[in-house]
């Protein structure tokens, strides 16, 4: 992490977000916005909200319902070396984009013996809990990690989204930027100047030692909160944020296994071949003989998410079932509070 | 290719001969309805009893009455996320209309769907989609099955599907056209142009903006028509779903109308100009069909009223019944998942273990 | 499985679909093949090869390149009844497909509250090794095999292929049928007559005491010929044909795991956020008191593939990285061959 | 929009007023070149000295060079996957064309690419694609950023973008046209129209089969030439390239010429009827141009005797040159996965353990 701070302030995660695209946009002229509605509309987020007016028509780029179309013009503008910033409007919609995004932005360096290079960087939110109902609520960002030649950041605060997507600007190569409807309106504290995160570390944003939570983008804020209460009950939670999903920090994620022996991973992806497996099976690999007990998940039931809020919030992960998985490995692995609160 | 122009907007829904009062009153009936619906749904949502996104017909419902007047029952009805008008036109009951839009175990699709994904097989209204431009390969499908096990002719079915101007620019609709021009596929495609996208206006959107247009890529015809007049409606998409029928050929009916409220219920649309929401207010096919009547003599003031009131009422019913209406039930939260069933299909909640620890 | 054989013959993978097909043309009237090639070309890869001639233009549909285009138009046929069998000349090519895929086929039947089902099969070869170079060799299989309402099978045999084939055809949902380009000239023995697998099972292709290999499609070849090998060897080695990445079929593979203490999985898919790691995950849940060491995954290189054999060859799993990650876990757990042969 | 017509096939390719014999010859002698490495690197390939897939220009000929003849040193190109003949008319060396088939490290990319992704940042030949479609909104991008960076004017650059006559059907190219259209962008779409996309012909893939019309949907121009004759090719891409930078509006310029063998070099195109393909040969433009020049005194026989001489020697050489070369390393594997180096991107051969086992 590159940092020039004076000072800091609490903003929201989305005012982070603004105020890094336009000290972006002021910095470099090559920097430039493209997506549907964020100019004149002001993002469907309001994330680009005063751009158009700040920067115009040229470096905040309006355009059709298009999405291959303009991500493939932001991939060859890139190639010529612009560093456009895109918005798909949620990440649903990257799914028109995909073959863009993973065989063209993705692959052209490689395939092209290392000639040319593709500073991209594509916004999108994911998740659900909004009622969208089942296309406009899913967290596909594990396709994206699994893919060599993009790299996939997930931040999980204000801070963060300022100095990942920093980071993610000035990087050549493309980057999906995951953000999340729920984080928003998440207000944290930011440092002032310029913040460069590096991306592919984890970091651990709180130290415990009995047992581990691992997530990523929203399920942080969850998992910050279920610790502070279990922190209460006489545990001591450690919580890893992985803050890029690609390149994996496998090293952090191990460490803290090997420390706490429990972890839980905590998604809003689905269960079934996401984010949590890979964590699972680096934890495997990595701290066999250290774990009290398999590396549990919590992640999303594998249905195409109802719109109706009851059986929405029964698909869903929540704080209360990251409580009770954690229970259930302490209690499971004989763990006794009062020895590990110390008292 | 026939281009009416952006029509005239006086005068334009005076009735035509051949249409008889009891029609042109069951057309006003359905504009009113779809009208006070609508505008009942967005207070649901302020009062939170709706959630998610929520697209409203208001300022197309002469459009919404027009296609659904042409449409035959064996039809099918492919919409976007703007569907509740066509929903409840086409047939389905508005207190079960409603009722999915607060999410009820009553609602068309139980819930599942919300305000995006109206649905009902047995009216061949096969769906509301929300992502932009999905609905319209589907649809082409659907004509593509008609075309496979039937032969060309007046009486057989064929597919009506809407999109946007928005969506004119996006791949899905380039590829669909192809088709059914290439293989004569019997589908109307109606270019629902209200003029805006979101915020984008057409011009900024479309390099060929006038939309109609469009389909010459493809061989395909297109008309466009006066949106606010449900008449002009119903018979440029009756011309079009014969053409479907008969030569089994694909059209394009652009029909012109303003959006009168923002995209969805929670945008203001500040991005426009005092003077286009003046023209748009001043445009509302409501009480623009409801006067032209009158003065045709169909309808009596008091008729009108009647028939506003009885629409609020029939809102008021439909709020009952949703707000009464059960949750669909959490256990079955599986429930529809997969058509046939299989071992091993996934089933677990949130933090169950998917496999036992032995 | 149901299956009414009488005798069995020796055929290829690619005739056995061939064979399939057509039987399944014959029997049911709402049965086409639509895809890019298929008819006049006779498919990119001889699938469907003499269909048209015996079908006829109406039930063997070649397409303009439109992939999205198409299999939306699969899509709705299969809503109204119709259960289109859609070839796509290789997984790479799904991308442009895939809001349809996904985001539609896969959602409607939930999303419109169970009165609408897909029955839409959707066959396509995956897989590197041609030197088809980055976007010509993909695996993408695990990211359908993530999404809800789709099933993904993934036959390793010509009588798999013929039983899961016909399964999928008669299967009401949309499956993904994953075949693969090496796989198409690999021999089996089909039993005659109709065979009906079941969607959801895995098998046991080779029982062992051991370790155990689990793979699925080709990466099955080369385990049960490392398994010989390793026979030879002294080392007894069961081997588990996932047949179906969705369902997936915990319970086998949590049964082997078991039984031999010691796994390994096999994928041609890229290794992070492969299927390995749900493999992984998935053992580690429901045999990890049993396990003598962490299972071990040999999967690709995270690279976009390159054109190059050696390079080609350096990025791809093989019967030999598979023999000697084999021999690495008995290793790590002091399995003794002598005293395993029984001799 | 121009029409050509289907171009008349005889007397076309006579030398124009304007164009000196040493211009004409040169013409000859690239033509002359992309045939005899075309018809080496088929024969290559069937001695297993190239692998993967590998389509050639053979028929092609008198595009390549009437295309690349156009094209300005400033100007930007992207192709499809039929590319050996662009990439050494645009000024790569045969030899690391041949060395990129054989997949050796003197290879123009290293061997990473082979046939379909010829790439020189320098030549501003900015790739051959394999996805259908693929190449077109990147090279939309690459003329954004052109408009992005300077204004309209002759001495600005350009984007030629080529695609085959399939990839007319596909979304990208709508969603493409219709940005490039909006917003003015510098750019000529050329489509390569030699009748079949694999083994499927025109009207049966597009439902415009007048493939320069379908720039109509989105006001952009279109005009059709003799794809046999390179001064023809190479006037209307003129023209093109030039309303490109100056009216800074794209177009469309149809080619129309014929494959002379099967879709890649392993299709032995047993679905092309006897007549057709006798006409594509009789068509052959290496032949033809070679004719008209020694009939219009430009070449004498014995001249073009040293040009194929020359264009087999070189092509000699380039085997050669592909043969003796390195392998890439295989501790190069990882080399350009990322621009921007990062802890913990992956480096693990297949069979490596990701994390060490402490
Ligand atoms: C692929 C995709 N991109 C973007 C969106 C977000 N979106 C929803 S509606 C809409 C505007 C559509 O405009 P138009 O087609 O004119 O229809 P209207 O809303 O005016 O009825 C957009 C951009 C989406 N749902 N799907
Ligand atoms: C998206 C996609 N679909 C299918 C293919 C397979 N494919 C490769 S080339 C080709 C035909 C293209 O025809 P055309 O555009 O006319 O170009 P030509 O080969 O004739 O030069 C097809 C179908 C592909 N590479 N990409
Ligand atoms: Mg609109
Ligand atoms: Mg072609």
């Amino acid at each position: 992490m590159t940092t020039e701070s004076t000072g800091s302030r609490v903003i929201t995660y989305r005012q982070a977000l603004n105020e890094t695209l336009r000290a972006e946009l002021s910095r470099d002229e090559n920097v430039f916005l493209i997506g549907e509605e964020i100019g004149v509309f002001e993002g469907s987020y309001k994330i680009t909200a005063g751009l158009l007016e700040e920067f115009g028509p040229k470096r905040v780029v309006d355009t059709p319902i298009a999405e291959e179309g303009f991500v493939g013009i932001a991939i060859g503008s890139a190639m010529l070396g612009l560093r456009p910033v895109v918005e798909i409007m949620t990440i649903n919609f990257t799914l028109i984009a995909i073959d863009q995004i993973v065989n063209h932005a993705a692959k052209m360096r490689s395939m092209f013996g290392g000639q040319v290079s593709v500073p991209l960087v594509i916004r999108t939110p994911g998740g659900g809990g909004q009622q969208l109902a089942a296309t406009h609520s899913q967290n596909l960002e594990v396709w994206y990690a699994h893919i060599p030649g993009l790299k996939v950041v997930a931040p999980s605060s204000p801070a963060d989204a300022k100095a990942l997507l920093t980071a993610a600007i000035r990087d050549d190569d493309p980057v999906l930027f995951l953000e999340n409807l729920a984080l928003y309106n998440v207000k944290g504290e930011v440092p002032d100047g310029e913040q460069i995160a590096e991306i592919g570390r984890a970091a651990v944003l709180r130290e415990g030692t009995d047992v581990t939570i691992i997530s990523y983008s929203r399920g942080v804020v969850t998992a910050l909160e279920v610790a502070a209460q279990l922190e209460d009950e006489g545990v001591s939670v450690e919580v890893v944020d992985l803050r890029s999903l690609r390149p994996l920090d496998r090293d952090a994620i191990v460490a803290s296994a090997k420390k706490t022996s429990r972890v839980v991973v905590f998604e809003d992806d689905l269960l079934s071949y996401g984010i949590g497996a890979e964590i699972s099976a680096t934890i495997s690999e990595g701290a066999f003989d250290f774990l009290d007990a398999p590396v549990r998940r919590v992640a999303a039931a594998e249905v195409p998410l109802p719109y109706s809020k009851p059986l929405e919030l029964a698909a869903l992960p929540s704080a209360a079932t990251l409580h009770q998985v954690v229970t259930e490995i302490l209690d499971d692995t004989r763990f006794s509070r009062q020895e590990a609160a110390g008292v | 290719m026939v281009n009416t122009k952006n029509p005239v907007k006086s005068g334009r829904s005076a009735p035509r001969p051949g249409d008889s009062a009891e029609t042109l009153r069951t057309y006003y009936e359905q504009m009113s309805l779809v009208r006070a619906f609508e505008l009942r749904a967005s207070e649901m949502y302020a009062r939170a009893k709706i959630g998610g996104y929520c697209h409203l017909n208001l300022g197309e419902e002469a459009t919404v009455v027009g296609l659904m007047a042409a449409l035959e029952p064996r039809d099918y009805l492919f919409t976007t996320y703007r569907d509740h008008g066509y929903a409840i036109v086409r047939g389905m009951n508005p207190d079960a209309v409603m009722a999915e839009l607060f999410g009820k175990s009553t609602g068309v699709v139980g819930g599942r769907g919300g305000s995006m994904h109206m649905f009902d097989m047995d009216l061949r209204m096969l769906g509301g989609y929300g992502i932009v431009g999905g609905q319209i390969p589907p649809a082409t499908g659907a004509a593509f099955a008609i075309h496979y096990r039937s032969e060309a002719g007046p009486k057989t079915e064929a597919v009506m599907c809407l999109l946007g101007d928005g969506t004119t620019n996006i791949g899905a609709f380039h590829e669909s056209l192809n088709l059914a021009g290439l293989w004569d596929l019997p589908i109307v495609y109606v270019i629902i142009n209200n003029g805006l996208g979101m915020g984008t206006p057409v011009d900024k959107a479309s390099a060929e903006p006038d939309l109609y247009k469009r389909g010459s890529a493809y061989r395909i015809p297109g008309v466009r028509v006066d949106g606010d007049d449900p008449i002009a409606v119903r018979d440029a998409a009756r011309d079009a779903l014969k053409r479907a029928r008969v030569e089994r050929r694909p059209s394009i009916v652009e029909a012109m109308s303003f959006r009168l409220k923002g995209h969805s219920v929670v945008d203001p649309a500040r991005y426009r100009s005092a003077a286009d929401s003046a023209e748009a207010q001043k445009a509302d096919p409501v009480p623009a069909f409801r006067a032209h009547l009158i003065s045709a003599g169909v309808l009596t003031e008091t008729g009108a009223e009647k028939i506003d009131a009885a629409a609020e009422a029939r809102v008021d019913v439909a709020v009952a019944f949703a707000d009464s209406s059960p949750n669909p039930t959490v256990d079955q939260l599986f429930a529809y998942v997969y058509a046939t069933e299989v071992p091993n299909a996934p089933s677990a909640f949130p933090g169950d273990r998917v496999v036992a620890l032995s």
